[in-house]
């Protein structure tokens, strides 16, 4: 394994300690439990945004936290959910008053930890609203699986709700325009090669040097197929169409075309898969009025790269467009 | 019957698992990198270095005591999926148990039965369904036959583990329908539950505190 | 090769077509010769400040590109500097009328192209100041090498100049601030892996699972001695030493820290890094007051970092904060 | 002496090292992956490929003409160090040719003369700093030799293509002190240097141009 760290238990803490001395304006990291909030949280008369999962996906969560995005995140362990004291202790750390809102991504693990942090913060009296975001494509919701996985549109909920919190929604209304988001957005993922956990000291999986995994998540866990690895082009397009189809996105819509980074793809290749998929969008008629172009939502140094796309309307476009300031996010300010 | 299962045989067999999934974190972490995230063997060694860490505090406490702290130790430190489920596990297995110091073996029985229930209701997996519930279930069912038995000894717990082994190699063939490994799909067969391994171990490790500490109860 | 490409030939011009197309409001690109330029150039009254040089170093040059920093960037194929042309017509495009800084990194290839792309500009009456970054402190300046190669100070340098540039200042004003950041700069870099180029089809370089390459460029070119591989803090102190004691720096001055990716090294390691760099300047009493941690300028996929210190001083305190909107460094606006 | 260096003959030579780098392009940049940034193939494909496409409408100007295309094209599509230097090479000794059709080959000689005292001016490399300037130069002076004794035959430039070869393979022990492979110092020595191999080869190229086509001159 070949990793820049000091020993795989310490990992998640110096990270965080380095995440925090980076960003002294705009976030604090606390320890025992660990949680990083924004540094003038709670903010008094708005209500509170909270997210956290493993760590690995890297700059999401922490990443996210600062004004107009994340009051505060809880990171778990290298893809391993955070526990119900690190999101209760957040949620009181930056409950403002009005209520806290839980962006959780769809894994059993997460889901389990949130209820009953919430279930927690709730018997102190503090408002709770949790919201599963479950946009991958790749897995069908159904009894046979633990539904949709939460990828992409995680990161663009917590921009959208964040802006909308800091504009003055209520929970109920931001627990409302964050369903809309999760209903508005889909992902797709594939990867070139696995990931090294930490503590398990070698790659998750193995890939021979001609093949890739198609509908992977963000775990550094393998596919729902492994396939001849192909051309950027034909691979942007196995992504996007199922994306494409389960939106049912129709000539003369407007989305966000959201290409992700899984951590090991450079920038020079995601702009390559970027050009594909406005072109292909622009053929069905479908307009690309934002975007996001990056590794934001990672597994490791895996090579590969996700699209997401969200369909949207003026609130959506309004709320992507406020002000941000946050270590990975940041404009208007 | 001797004087049942005690705070200390508890205490015993939590120490004991500890040391099993120090020396199997490798392995459930390999199960888990074949159909998983690779990371259940860090997941459950954290969680049991932490309850050893408690372990010496809880001597003279009973037996509600031991499996609360257990329990709120594991949730605040295991995470993932394992996290809440064990923790629940040892919570349900808890409750009503407030001034306990010892059990009956089918006292012991019920506790674990609750313990397993409350897995369900919180991970909503029923048998087959390729989780820790398909070695929970029939390892204590097994157990519990043998408490109503009359009495658990070194050779029935033996014969529990060794049926939980079974049952954790039979997930094998199975197709995942709950926790992440659901997401492979198909491509889950053929592979090891590592929630289901590590939920044997369980009762290799309570066969053992048994025949090195109480050669019949 | 694993890599989302289309063709090795193809690579250059297709990203920076997507490059072009997901940030249209800030800049554009040319092809034949290949370009980037800043959407409202050439902007009347303002130096222009060029720079360019390999791909596979994204986001530099072209994510530079914008208001507050680059007027145009030059990309070549990857690890090849680009061609005089380029430049020449870069420097038509954006010329403002009171001259072009060129920002050039100190490899042979660079600075010749540079050079006669400078002649040539001249000669059609343009004026031109070219400024050669040479900030690497693993390479000797002497008579037995092509001398430091020009790395993370290149970043700071083109932010630094450029908010000069958009604040009025004068062609030989900009040159002399460019050699002031370069004199004030100095990187040190290290590779767990190596990279590969598209053409080549293979890594450059092998490297076994406990092995480390220390004082490497940005090319994946092996680095000037193979070591064991150590722990992140330990490998902070081997590359941050030099860079102090090239610097001279004392207690009681001021830094900026860039903690650099190279490509394949997640955010997370990165972090570790940055703490403690900053915990060891802390204890040499130096203060951090200005820090930039990402993936900035890269050699592809590689996995290793880099560490760029900046004495500060008001002036470039100034210039740094001041407001920039690129598609890789955006603050202010 | 037949009727000298011709446009014809110079750009059968220019297409015929087109064809040996086409052949070698991954052996030059497997020799620049060792001491430098596995480009070099890649970078001297492009740009003779570029000058092929341009070669037939060449046909029929004169030398000046021939080589100063040849090098503005090298300087637009070649890149990295050896674009300016490969250019300024045939820049230079295309200077003063204008008009002419044929050269002699004691003229010829002065022309690459010209060629290699350019590339030293814009790449500050002396003999023995590991660059394609260690074959150029003595490989040139082999060929002056030649053309000074009267003529250039298939076999008096096949010798002066095997010793540009012997004085490539002559740079693997030294140590680079110009280019990215100064970079490396002492881990420069034991690898030949990619530009004087390819350098060797624009000789090799001549000598295989003249025993095709023209048995003497
Ligand atoms: N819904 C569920 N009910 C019961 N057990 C489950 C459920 N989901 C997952 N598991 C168990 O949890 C194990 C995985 O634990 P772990 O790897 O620690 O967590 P995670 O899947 O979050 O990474 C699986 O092997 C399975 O036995
Ligand atoms: N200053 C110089 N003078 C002469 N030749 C040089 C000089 N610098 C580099 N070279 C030659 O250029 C070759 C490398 O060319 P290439 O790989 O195409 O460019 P780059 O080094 O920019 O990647 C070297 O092998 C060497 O022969
Ligand atoms: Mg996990
Ligand atoms: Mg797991
Ligand atoms: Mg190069
Ligand atoms: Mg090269």
């Amino acid at each position: 394994m070949k990793k820049l760290i000091n020993a795989p238990e310490n990992v998640v803490e110096e990270s965080m300690a380095g995440l925090a001395a980076a960003y002294r304006q705009v976030l604090t990291a606390h320890f025992g439990p660990n949680f990083l909030r924004r540094v003038d949280a709670p903010v008094n008369g708005k209500v509170s945004v909270i997210s956290g999962g493993g760590s690995g996906h890297e700059p999401l969560h922490g990443g996210f936290v600062g004004r107009g995005m994340l009051d505060a995140a809880c990171p778990g362990a290298v893809f391993t959910s955070p526990t119900p004291d690190q999101m209760l202790a957040a949620t009181e750390a930056v409950h403002g008053g009005r209520g806290v809102l839980h962006i959780v991504k769809n894994y059993t693990g997460d889901v389990m930890n949130f209820e009953m942090a919430a279930e927690l913060a709730r018997a102190q009296g503090i408002e709770v609203e949790a919201v599963v975001i479950n946009d991958d494509v790749a897995v069908k919701d159904s009894l046979y699986t633990a539904g949709r996985r939460g990828v992409g549109t995680t990161v663009l909920a917590e921009k959208i709700c964040g802006a909308a919190a800091e504009e003055g929604q209520s929970l109920e209304q931001l627990a409302a325009l964050c369903r809309k988001v999760n209903a508005a957005g889909r992902s797709m993922g594939m990867a070139l090669t696995s990931c090294t956990v930490p503590h398990a000291g070698k790659p998750t999986f193995e890939l021979a040097t001609d093949e890739m995994e198609m509908g992977i998540g963000i775990h550094g866990e393998p596919g729902r197929e492994r396939m001849k690895l192909r051309r950027a082009d034909e691979v942007t397009d196995l992504l996007l169409q199922p994306v494409l189809d389960d939106l049912a996105l129709g000539s003369g819509s407007e989305v966000l075309l959201f290409v992700n980074g899984m951590g090991g793809t450079p920038l020079l290749e995601l702009f390559i898969i970027y050009r594909r998929a406005q072109e292909l969008l622009q053929e069905r008629g479908i307009s690309v009025a934002r975007n996001l172009v990056g590794p934001y939502i990672t597994s490791l140094e895996m090579a590969g790269a996700s699209i997401t796309l969200l369909r949207l309307d003026d609130e959506l476009k309004h709320f992507w467009d406020a002000p941000v300031w946050t270590p990975a996010l940041r404009w208007g300010i | 019957m001797a004087n049942g299962i005690t705070t200390a045989i508890v205490l015993r067999w939590l120490e004991r698992y500890a040391g099993i999934l120090a020396e199997k974190k490798d392995h459930l972490t390999a199960l888990d990198s074949a159909i998983g995230d690779a990371d259940h063997g860090a997941n459950m060694h954290r969680g049991f270095q932490a309850v050893l860490a408690k372990a010496p505090a809880l001597e003279d406490k009973h037996l509600g005591e031991v499996f609360k702290v257990t329990a709120m130790t594991l949730i605040s430190t295991v995470g993932g999926a394992s996290g809440p489920l064990y923790g629940t596990f040892f919570l349900q297995a808890g409750a009503g148990l407030a001034g306990r110091p010892a059990l009956s073996p089918q006292e012991f029985a019920a506790s674990l039965e609750r313990g397993v229930a409350g897995v369900i209701q919180r991970g909503k997996a029923a048998l087959g369904d390729k989780t820790m519930v398909d070695v929970l279930e029939p390892a204590i069912a097994a157990l519990r036959k043998a408490a109503d038995a009359g009495e658990l000894t070194p050779s029935s717990l033996a014969e529990v583990a060794a049926h939980a082994e079974e049952c954790a190699k039979a997930t094998i063939p199975l197709l995942a329908r709950k926790g992440r490994a659901s997401y492979l799909g198909e491509r889950s067969r053929g592979h090891q539950d590592p929630g289901a391994t590590s939920a044997a171990y369980l009762f290799t490790a309570l066969a053992e505190t048994f025949s090195l500490q109480t050669p019949k109860l």
